[in-house]
């Protein structure tokens, strides 16, 4: 797209329709208002309060799980609890290992479907994207609204698993066959529930990525986009284009669980001692190719719209402008391009090659180095700014060396033979942890201590916003930083007991109980975030319209833009890049994008 | 930096490699970590608000960033091309045949290592999973001529040091994972597929066992040690002089109580099976214990054991 | 030209009906080559190639495909590496496993 | 205030969203049908044997098929080159014949399952069966899918033609090209099932 764009202009037509269609939106009843709203505010708000209660839900799963690992096979101490969770799951109040298998697999697809990707793109972009390419709601409002409502039924369907005989699903978030093809109920319908969520990204990202080409406002060229748009609109191509794979995937393996077909079971299976019936032929390789087709580009999913959070942020609290702007941008590009074609460093020890494991290594030394340089830019964009330690602006800084912890990990794990060493250890749970907890975690919670006031119109508590940030940075690396020690001893993930079995891991035991008494504190490091959450939507301090002195325009709008397309009550032209801050000459330390003139 | 990574001890020709492999590549992830550590750190001390009330909007105006991004870049160039692409070649090829080389199957199942040896003749005996029972998991043919000296065991592999093994992997349910920290061996076992295994052993296990111990706390009701072969590597006496544990003996939940009585609180001790087989892929609820125990020996021990194990065949 | 002139539009009407007897004469020559029972190599490569011009032709003149804008054959120029790669990739890790 | 780009072309990308959107939705679909040929071809590379689908499927009636679903494919366009004339009549009658030949390929469609069934063919059968019923039961889905867009833009749907005609034309070009692309699946479908 050339920077000379031709005028967009608002259609005339659509004016004359304007007084009465006006008329319409003052009679939204309730229902329409906040429960089917086809508002973007509304729904992004939405997918936000159920993403977080998800993800405190997800975080509830493994808090119990942490139980088990510091103490395996001890009798669980609040017995409420443990019946709550039922006989057939903790009898006794000591944990089968049943249930600890689907605590896991449930915990990992809840954080990552349920919880992160929809407060990450659902939530922060549904609300902040519109606003800040100056548009009054998403191309699509009725598709918007369905898409949020049927990740509602995926989640709902994913909770109700927990009810079938047998439980939830058990083989890991990962579901390689034949394990989860011969497995209890719980897993059909985690597939079915997989097929909601899917069917609701892909209309999401249909949405996302005509907004943001079809409804900038005059004068946005490409160039100017804030980072965050950026980072949603590559988001949204992943999404599109890698979980069609997985939705294919999920047909065949409901085939094979369902009509009796192999897909993923070859030939010659013997299940407890009996020959599985089935006519065989097929391959569990499959599943591997199908699944992680999408959930490489997955994780780059969870982390883009958290590094476009970051550099908001960052480029606010700094009050000067992204160093490099362009190179994000193109390195953002490069990185979702490239996702696609590294997914195989994950099935390293399936039994590969040379030929197809040199590709893969290559492909994944490569990837790593628009990581390398969106981290480099926005470390560089800190120097010679003038930093205010706002509690957003803390959490932000924090992500940059926590995901430079959990990126740096994965260098071993992108070459072939260090993998035999560490795959499917700790390691591994420590390196994606680091990315995506300290990591997209942080980030989210400094988007939401950034934007909350543009929704409530009140700030959130800075002296609770750094407590909550003070202990959680502490208790995070507490959890995870011992995951790399037990990894590189050799201890395997998804060990019911921890790897209590193993005369190798005997050496790093001793830090289970470590890491989980840091995870429960990290839960109550949370309960002051919770309360500032709530309390603050009533009795925080009132702050204006534009209360950090941001640039871009979803600044430019009123606190809590009206509902019904109202968001903008002139359409703004855009005249300048996305940060102009500190322009040399200028009076303030901020021009708007919006502002007209050269200073 | 070995040490300080505390990877496990290594035991086979090949693992010195893989080893190097990770210490190199912590080494750069250091120098990258600790390096913008300190500029990230100055940065912030530096242009706080207090002290730098004023932004530049201009920001950095050298290429000092591009010069370590293009080292990186170099870098990981190097360690793909010099190191991962052939150390993963020589993994994966040239596999050993011949009369000097160990040949055993392994079969994964849930919850438990099928081991294989072809016998005296060298020749692995037909399989068919419908003869597949309690007794004999494998589904072995015993009436082929070839299957009459075969030998087989669960969850115990036997080995000799300084000779070359080959593995033949694979499973009869799910995805398993055969991996041996100590040996640097990793392969998923996967139904439907045959993969080889190569590598050469080079300590006994019980030179292995001498030099891993390590002190265990011991406490009323927190017993930490779940293994049943761990023994003692001193003497622990009560104040009367008489044994509790004496070097070599296996710990007890009564030894425990004893010591704990006499007022020990630690005890030094070590695996007899320090070597195991550990399964690295989910493969249902029995996945943490679906462990093996390696005894790596002499020659001469392991033709023993195979010959003891010959005896027990009635052929 | 105005496209969506009727003159324009009668004259896409005529194209359609070529395309019609085309799709309909190339149907019939694949249903004819498979009765010659090929070997498979030969059977696959033609059957794909009458496949590939038929798609073109149902995309290019049905979905005015030759028409369109920049920005749609970017996003299936897109679309079409990542089909290739995910019709590549898997297989070729078949092709090259561990062997002795 | 109304969402821009709803019926006229953004000058500078030069459609308008509701096209830009269903192209994007055949994006998503081609990655869906790619990771299902993608599984043949790997299954299909990986077994011992694999049966010739004109000894196992009927590829006569399926050559009717594909002559049923060209022919929908051309009444579809017929039926928008008939709205740009602001011939609503013809509209109808294109538009009907469209719904037409979708039924009429279901019901073969159906009829080829249940003979099939008969013969105690299942999915369960062999992994060629499996991935055939799998792929063209997707596809079915799609056709069917296709029926009740098409329904509503024949008949509820038409409505719209008094009130706002260029926008009711957009409608029909954009459901157009869902349904060319559900040809256009089965023009591959084709030959790999049944003739390869
Ligand atoms: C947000 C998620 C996320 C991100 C961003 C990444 C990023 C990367 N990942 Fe990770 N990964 C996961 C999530 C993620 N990963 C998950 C969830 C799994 C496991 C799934 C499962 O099995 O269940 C996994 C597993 C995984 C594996 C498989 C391991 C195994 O199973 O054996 C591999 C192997 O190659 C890998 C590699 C990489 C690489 C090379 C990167 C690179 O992109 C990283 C590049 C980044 C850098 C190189 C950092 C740059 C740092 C600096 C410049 C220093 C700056 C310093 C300071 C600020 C102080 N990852
Ligand atoms: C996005 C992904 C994500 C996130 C964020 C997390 C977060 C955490 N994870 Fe998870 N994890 C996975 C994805 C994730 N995990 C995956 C994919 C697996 C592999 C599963 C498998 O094996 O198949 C895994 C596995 C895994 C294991 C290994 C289990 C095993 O192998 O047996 C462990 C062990 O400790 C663990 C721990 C934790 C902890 C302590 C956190 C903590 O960091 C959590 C912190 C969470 C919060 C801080 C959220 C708090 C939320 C609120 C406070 C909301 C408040 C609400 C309102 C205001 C309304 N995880
Ligand atoms: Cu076998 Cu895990
Ligand atoms: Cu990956």
């Amino acid at each position: 797209m050339g920077q000379k764009e031709k005028s967009a202009h608002v259609v005339t037509s659509a004016k004359k329709e304007h007084d009465k269609h006006e008329s319409e939106h003052h009679e939204l009843g309730f229902v329409r208002k906040y429960i089917f709203s086809q508002d973007h505010k509304v729904i992004g708000i939405q997918y936000g309060i159920t993403s977080l209660l998800f993800l405190l839900f997800g975080f509830s799963l493994m808090m119990i799980m942490r139980w088990q690992l510091a103490y395996p096979g001890q009798e669980f101490p609040w017995k409420w609890l443990a019946d709550f969770m039922g006989q057939a799951n903790m009898p006794g109040g000591i944990m089968l290992p049943e249930f600890y298998n689907q605590l896991g697999a449930m915990h990992g697809t809840i954080m990552v479907f349920l919880g992160v990707v929809p407060l990450a793109v659902g939530a922060f972009g549904n609300y902040v994207v519109p606003l800040q390419i100056g548009t009054i709601d998403m191309a699509f409002p009725k598709l918007n609204m369905t898409s949020y409502w049927v990740y509602f039924l995926g989640g709902v369907t994913m909770l109700v698993s927990f009810a079938m005989p047998g439980g939830a699903a058990n083989s890991g978030w990962t579901s390689y066959a034949p394990l989860s093809v011969i497995a209890t109920t719980g897993q059909t319908v985690w597939l079915i529930g997989m097929v909601f969520l899917i069917t609701s990204s892909l209309l999401g990202s249909i949405n996302f990525i005509v907004t943001i080409i079809q409804l900038r406002v005059k004068g946005l060229t490409f160039m100017r986009l804030p980072f965050f748009v950026w980072a949603q609109f590559v988001t949204s191509f992943l999404l599109l284009l890698a979980f069609p794979p997985l939705e294919a995937a999920g047909v065949l393996q409901l085939m094979d669980r369902l009509a009796g077909t192999s897909f993923f079971l070859p030939s010659g299976l013997v299940v407890s001692g009996q020959p599985l019936a089935v006519s065989g032929g097929g391959s569990p390789l499959l599943w591997q190719h199908l699944f992680w087709f999408l959930a490489h580009p997955e994780v780059y999913v969870l982390i883009l719209p958290a590094m476009g959070i970051v550099a908001e942020i960052i480029a606010n609290n700094t009050r000067k402008p992204l160093w490099g702007y362009k190179s994000l941008v193109y390195s953002a590009i490069f990185l979702g391009f490239m996702s696609f074609i590294v997914w195989a460093h994950h099935m390293f020890l399936t039994g590969m090659g040379t030929t197809i494991s040199t590709f893969f290594q290559t492909t994944t030394m490569i990837i790593s180095i628009p990581s390398v340089i969106i981290l480099t830019a926005l470390l560089l964009s800190l120097w010679g700014g003038s930093i205010r330690f706002t509690t957003p602006m803390l959490f932000a800084l924090a992500f940059l060396p926590m995901f430079a912890i959990g990126g740096l990990t994965g260098l071993p794990l992108g070459l072939a033979p260090p993998d035999i060493h560490l795959h499917d250890t700790y390691y591994v749970i420590g390196h994606f942890h680091y990315v995506v907890a300290p990591g997209t975690i942080f980030a989210l919670f400094a988007g939401i201590y950034f934007w909350y006031p543009k929704v409530t119109g009140r700030k959130m508590n800075e002296l609770l916003g750094k407590i909550h940030f003070w202990t959680s940075l502490v208790f995070i690396n507490g959890v995870f930083m011992p995951m790399f020690i037990q990894g590189l001893a050799g201890v395997s993930r998804r060990l019911y007991d921890g790897g209590a079995q193993y005369a190798h891991a005997q050496g790093v035991l001793q830090w289970n109980e470590f890491m989980s008494t840091s995870a429960w504190l990290l839960g109550l490091a949370q309960i002051p975030f919770v309360i500032n959450f709530f309390w603050s939507i009533r009795k925080g301090k009132k702050v204006e319209a534009n209360h950090w002195d941001a640039t871009t325009l979803d600044w430019a709008c009123t606190t809590s833009p009206p509902l019904a397309h109202g968001n903008f009550k002139v359409v703004p032209e855009v005249h300048r890049g996305p940060y102009d801050y500190s322009h040399q000459g200028a009076q303030s330390d901020f021009l708007p994008q919006n502002q007209p003139g050269e200073a | 930096m070995r040490e300080i990574l505390g990877l496990p001890m290594d035991v086979s020709t090949h693992g010195p490699v893989i080893d190097n492999m990770i210490v190199i590549i912590h080494w750069l992830m250091l120098v990258l970590f600790v390096g913008w550590g300190i500029y990230f750190l100055y940065t912030l001390f530096r242009f706080r608000k207090k002290r730098n009330p004023k932004a530049n909007p201009e920001g950095v105006k050298n290429h000092f960033s591009t010069y370590v991004e293009i080292g990186v870049a170099v870098f990981e160039g190097f360690l793909l091309v010099g190191l991962a692409i052939p150390v993963w070649s020589n993994v994966v090829t040239d596999f050993p045949s011949g009369k000097d080389v160990v040949n055993v199957r392994v079969v994964a199942e849930q919850f438990a290592w099928n081991i294989h040896y072809p016998g005296a003749d060298g020749v692995f005996g037909r399989r068919d999973i419908h003869l597949v029972t309690s007794e004999n998991p494998l589904g072995l043919d015993r009436t082929d001529p070839a299957a009459k000296d075969d030998i087989t065991t669960i969850n115990v592999l036997h080995l000799p040091i300084n000779k070359p093994v080959l593995i033949q992997l694979s499973s009869k349910d799910v995805i398993h994972s055969f991996g041996i920290p100590l040996l640097r061996v990793k392969q998923d076992a996967i139904p439907g597929h045959n993969v080889p295994i190569k590598f050469i052993a080079t300590t006994t296990s019980a030179d292995i066992s001498k030099q891993l111990d390590r002190v265990y706390r011991i406490a009323p009701g927190h017993i930490p040690v779940q293994l049943t072969n761990l023994s003692a590597k001193a003497e622990y006496v009560d104040k009367d002089g008489n044994s509790i544990l004496a070097v070599g003996e296996t710990i007890t939940r009564d030894a425990i109580d004893a010591a704990l009585s006499a007022g020990i609180t630690e005890i030094r001790a070590g695996s007899d099976n320090p070597v195991e087989i550990a399964c690295a892929q989910l493969c249902g609820l029995g996945h943490y214990r679906m462990r093996g125990a390696v005894t790596l020996e002499t020659e001469a021990e392991f033709n023993a054991w195979l010959a003891e194990e010959a005896s027990y065949l009635d052929y | 030209m105005d496209a969506s002139s009727p003159e324009a539009i009668k004259k896409q009407v005529r194209s359609y009906i070529v395309v019609f007897v085309a799709l309909m004469g190339l149907t019939i020559v694949t249903v004819a080559v498979s009765t010659f029972h090929l070997s498979v190599a030969a059977a696959v490569i033609i059957a794909l190639a009458v496949a590939i011009v038929k798609a073109s032709l149902v995309a290019g003149v049905f979905m005015h495909l030759i028409s369109e804008k920049k920005l749609i054959y970017a996003t299936l120029a897109l679309t079409a590496i990542f089909f290739i790669v995910l019709m590549i990739l898997p297989t070729s890790h078949q092709l090259d496993p561990i062997v002795q | 205030m109304e969402i821009p780009y709803t019926i006229h072309p953004r000058p500078d990308t030069g459609v308008y969203n509701a096209k830009l959107g269903v192209w994007l939705f055949l994006a998503s679909e081609v990655m869906l049908f790619g990771a299902l040929f993608s599984s043949y071809v790997l299954l299909r590379i990986g077994s011992d044997s694999w049966p010739h689908g004109y000894s196992i499927l009927d590829w006569k009636i399926a050559t009717f098929n594909t002559v049923v679903l060209i022919s929908s494919s051309v009444t579809m366009v017929m039926s928008w080159a008939s709205l740009m004339l602001k011939d609503f009549k013809k509209y109808k009658l294109y538009m009907g014949l469209t719904i037409l030949c979708a039924f009429i390929f279901l019901a073969v469609k159906a009829f080829e399952y249940n003979t099939k069934f008969g013969h105690h063919l299942y999915p369960s059968t062999n992994t060629f069966l499996a991935i055939y019923f799998t792929i063209t039961g997707l596809h079915g889905l799609h056709v069917i899918g296709g029926i009740f867009v098409n329904s509503y833009l024949w008949g509820p749907g038409s409505k719209m033609w008094k009130t706002q005609p260029e926008r009711f034309t957009n409608r029909v070009e954009v459901a157009g090209l869902y349904w060319h692309f559900v040809d256009l699946v089965w023009i591959f479908l084709f030959p790999v099932l049944y003739l390869l």
